[in-house]
């Protein structure tokens, strides 16, 4: 590999926190200490990690209902996330939003999104702003295989094609839209192929190769800073956990997701780089052990956080909280 | 009486008219396999070979399709997943469902149901938790209903699932669990038909769906205190009964409207505006509403139950209106 | 060509009742007779005519708001059509819906549509209902080139091909959306190419040459009846007209549009007849003339019609027309 | 004072804000020329190279792409086409433009615009007449302008074309052409202050848009009778000017609410409730309404005549309202 071994461990330690992310969350919801639901993104980290890893702070992304792993990528604060999960005053969204709805515009985030292909028209308009301004800012719309099939995706992919704007669409394809196989509601093979559609560059991939990610989404990057446009990146990867935490996941069998589980993209990658003496089983251990007690002291930080005061629901729905009608 | 619950209702009620009729098909996304998301197609699973059809993500096709096959002789059932994805593909719904009959100068039947979960559940978030059936009363074109027990939710689904207009029906996430009697004869319940579900004579509340439970534990607790309340459930908002209503309002002289979704424009303002119209003189206080605060449905559950009424509202609401004795 | 005079006379015949409907249409227009605003056909003749030539009266289409050319070639009566251009009781609609709206069940059309590509998720329905009736019926669903821009083009070729439903995407490429050039909004260069996109033959034709779009669609036909699912074709053309009549047409040089007339496909079918001898002057002035006094009777029918008297507005909404909450 | 259409004053209020705002920039179908298809930009043709944008006809994006645009620094003005094509796009408003800062807990600011037509025009049917103003007033997260004149089109659109929060400005069609005085010197008015557009003492008329001038008519016509008629023009829905409208009741004791959209459920509705709960004890007569019936509007001019309310109709109201004297 022609990276150097910081610029690896990086992408490896990314991956990790998030890993360690989702695996907390999960148990804490199992634990009933997190209303709502949520939606786990362990083993398609090394998607949002290659692709991210392209990013400065000022391109955006737009993300999904399964966001966590997008927004640490992006370099959101862990501590304001797990805060926004419990539902506390010191989240991203001061509790107003959870974890469909957390959000970062200082680094570009803009919005995980409850709606199924919603990011993708926000992800058209960040570009169009990004053109108009003259600026070299790209912007992700992170979506999934189930998202390719609607409306919004087609209006977006066209528009962003017809006015050559900076956006990247990047498919996240995890084999499944809930209880959905992709191939009982999609009508392409590879979901990259729609990119003929568009006439721009269609690719697939696989997501579980984090370098195979990071080159791919490079080329589109440099391609959409220079002016030259959308491209539709398809990668491929598997959704080894249910729909949302407490799906009972009666549509696949467990043995089909063991199989993949040995295909996950963290073990994968470190086992390239310990075969290639790029990580030890000391810096690995490191790794593992930062991402813990990051996530433990979010954990922390949320816990011992108050709760929005009830009233506060009153605020923030216009700039001027004159609490019209109320 | 058997209880079982709504879900269950809504399960019989389906397969009891797919067994009949074999125009019945339903499809939506997730509700084939599971039995939809809150297992309320549980009752189909294995049965009605090729009838129950697990779809793309594209509501804008979900519902336009349920037009095209209804136009070709179907009685399509589609489920719209969440409330909030109506809007999704909601220029089927606005722009050519509820206008086709009229501007074709009443050329086709429209055998079609749209129906699916609304409401909150426990933190479901701003993108997940609406109740937005005032839209679908003030565009003209679909029959509106708003079940609130089991009983309620069998005999209203049957008559939708005969009805020949297009029917849309909301069901309470929070209710789906709800048990309830059902009889095992079979019955239907004709819409536009309020059922009062407690009678009472000092303050009339009118309500549908999970606020009406919220409104019957609140006249159970305002008993006690001397108020006597009369809880009319609509069942129906269009059509909706005006005659009991403002029959309730004659007799009690004052009237509160409950509902979960937004205060600002919901439902709440008709019914209120057609009872000063047609009761003005046996008014004897304002009429007052409940319902949710006019922002989104927030995520933390404080938040989330600050915004929301419950029956701590309507008891508010009921001892505003006597408060003008 | 390998068709018995009959059939190719009825095609020209076809052809020329639309030109001639459309042609009144416009003149009445202009004089003020009708009112709303009214998309004329003429130019595009050729392909409703050699699209419908292929069809039953039990098949379905779904038609748009320039849907005058397809009711006729499918056969509906052009006096009710008439009538209800000028808005009259005995209209398709009772003076309900006007040009926008007309709709004929009783020979399978599925009504005209305001609404751009408003028509493609009601066509999908009609294939489920074939489908699961197990009928051998198709649909063609009618749609211009700027409908192939709306999220609905989209789910329904998805839905369609993943269900392999009996439909045929019938495009329209007219060359402009209103105001708008297709090469401005649409980022294909053929509008058959998107047929990549959802699995499905694609396929461009010219418009003008009713023979070519018979064939095309014959083959797209006979696939959906047996089972083989979706085809999407797209017959380019172009519209001579403006828009609406009244366009002022800001948007393109006379020239430009009279460079098309010459292409127009009623004169060159005509010319193909004529030097293949199977169209003598007699035949021709016949068809002209038996178009011409069967629309001058619309005419008449549509003016001697009485309006609809004003209250029965508030019929026709419910099938009980109990007038709920007047 | 010189004399402009009210088209003209949108045109002006956009050229002398784009002129001043480099961020604004304006897009949709159909647009970039000729001027728009009611000729609402024709002061911008070959004005503001590159920020006067036709598109596709995809709703969606036009809509959500405001949102997008917006939240990177941006104040994009998206035009809407038709009210009725709203619901083309209409997940992209009411699930994401509305939602987005309030379920961010604050974090953006949304400047941005949606404009365009609305209400009928002569014989434009179901799908071109839409007046769904109600459906934004009812869900929360934007502000919504509904001017009747030339001098509150340019001075409500100047102040939106500077808003922090999402606005959304119905121009009624039948309006576009309407000349009236605008003065040279620049202006803004701020939302939420009613106009009143003539002062009476019988009975209050409440009213927006195109009803405005049908309200003004029928009080021209009613003071021959001896009728004193005053009319506020409410000039936005959201936010709503709740002290004008009820101190007018409190002088007039009597109170007819006209719009266009459909009676049941529109947002007279809302003034009437929150009148009859503010002002019970002024009211000498049942609050009255002015609106379409509840049909979709159709094409045949005496239908449409029919469906949609005039100067007739309120003189009818007003009449009404004072039978209870
Ligand atoms: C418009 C819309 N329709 C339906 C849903 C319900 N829903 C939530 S996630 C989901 C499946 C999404 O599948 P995919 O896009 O593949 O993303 P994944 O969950 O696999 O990451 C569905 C149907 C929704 N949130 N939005
Ligand atoms: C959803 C929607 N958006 C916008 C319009 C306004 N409109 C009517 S026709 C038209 C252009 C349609 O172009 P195309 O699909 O190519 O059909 P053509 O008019 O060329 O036959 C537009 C934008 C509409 N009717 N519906
Ligand atoms: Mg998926
Ligand atoms: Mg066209």
């Amino acid at each position: 590999m022609e990276y150097d071994k910081e610029f690896l461990q990086g992408l490896y330690a990314t991956m990790v926190r998030i890993r360690t992310f989702e695996s907390k969350a999960e148990e804490l919801f199992l634990q009933g200490k997190l209303p709502g639901f949520i939606h786990l993104y362990i083993g398609e980290e090394a998607i949002a990690t290659g692709a991210m890893a392209n990013l400065r702070k000022s391109d955006y992304i737009t993300s999904t209902h399964r966001g966590h792993g997008h927004m640490i990528a992006k370099g959101a604060d862990i501590k304001k996330m797990m805060a926004e999960l419990y539902g506390k005053e010191t989240g991203y969204c001061r509790g107003k939003g959870g974890s469909m709805h957390i959000a970062d515009l200082s680094i570009g985030v803009l919005g995980a999104n409850g709606e199924v292909a919603g990011g993708l028209p926000i992800a058209a308009g960040a570009g169009m702003a990004i053109k108009l301004q003259k600026k070299d800012d790209v912007v992700i719309a992170f979506f999934g295989d189930g998202a390719s099939n609607r409306g919004a995706f087609h209006e977006a992919l066209n528009w962003c094609s017809v006015f050559k704007l900076p956006v990247i669409f990047l498919n996240e394809n995890n084999q499944f839209a809930s209880t959905e196989r992709v191939q009982e509601t999609t009508s392409v093979a590879n979901i990259s192929d729609r990119a003929v559609g568009y006439n721009i560059p269609g690719v697939s991939i696989d997501g579980n190769d984090v370098i195979a990610v990071y080159e791919t989404v490079k080329a589109a990057v440099e391609r959409a800073r220079s002016g030259g446009g959308p491209t539709l990146i398809e990668a491929k990867t598997y959704r080894i956990k249910g729909h949302f935490v407490g799906d009972p996941t009666l549509y696949r069998e467990k043995s089909e997701v063991d199989e993949h589980w040995a295909q996950e993209p963290i073990g994968r990658f470190e086992r390239e780089l310990v075969s290639m003496g790029l990580l030890s089983e000391e810096e690995k251990k490191k790794i593992w052990d930062a991402a813990k007690s990051e996530v433990e002291e979010a954990v922390k930080f949320a816990e011992s956080s108050p709760y929005p005061a009830p009233e506060s629901a009153l605020t923030d729905l216009f700039v001027d909280d004159a609490g019209y009608d109320y | 009486m058997r209880e079982i619950t709504f879900s269950e209702a809504l399960g019989e009620a389906m397969y009891e008219e797919m067994s009949r009729d074999p125009t019945i098909f339903t499809y939506g996304e997730d509700i084939a396999k599971q039995g939809g998301i809150f297992g309320a197609y549980k009752s189909l699973l294995g049965k009605f070979q090729g009838r129950v059809i697990d779809t793309p993500i594209s509501e804008e096709v979900i519902f336009g399709s349920a037009l095209g096959a209804a136009l070709a002789g179907m009685r399509p059932v589609a489920e719209f997943h969440f409330a909030d994805f109506l809007f999704t593909g909601m220029t089927a719904i606005a722009n050519q469902i509820m206008k086709f009959r009229y501007m074709t100068g009443g050329q086709a039947k429209l055998h079609l149901v749209l129906r699916g979960p609304d409401g909150i559940s426990k933190s479901a978030a701003a993108q997940h938790s609406e109740s937005i059936e005032t839209i679908f009363m003030h565009i003209p074109g679909i029959k509106v209903i708003v079940p609130s027990t089991p009983y309620d939710m069998k005999g209203l689904f049957k008559t939708a699932l005969k009805s020949e207009d297009p029917v849309i029906c909301f069901e309470h996430k929070m209710l789906y669990g709800l048990k309830g009697p059902v009889p095992d004869e079979e019955y239907y319940i004709p819409f536009g038909k309020a059922d009062v579900k407690r009678e009472g004579k000092d303050v009339t509340v009118v309500t549908t769906s999970r606020m009406v439970h919220e409104s019957l534990k609140a006249a159970a607790n305002l008993e006690k205190e001397g108020i006597s309340v009369e809880v009319v459930d609509l069942r129906t908002l269009v059509p909706w009964d005006r005659e009991t209503v403002i029959n309730s309002v004659k007799k009690t002289h004052r009237l509160v409207v409950a509902h979960e979704t937004w205060k600002r424009s919901g439902w709440s303002s008709e019914i209120a505006f057609i009872v000063q119209r047609e009761a003005f003189d046996y008014l004897d206080a304002p009429i007052e509403k409940v319902g949710a605060y006019n922002v989104h449905i927030p995520f933390s559950p404080p938040l989330q139950d600050f915004v929301v009424p419950d029956y701590k509202d309507v008891e508010k609401a009921v001892k505003n209106v006597l408060g003008g004795i």
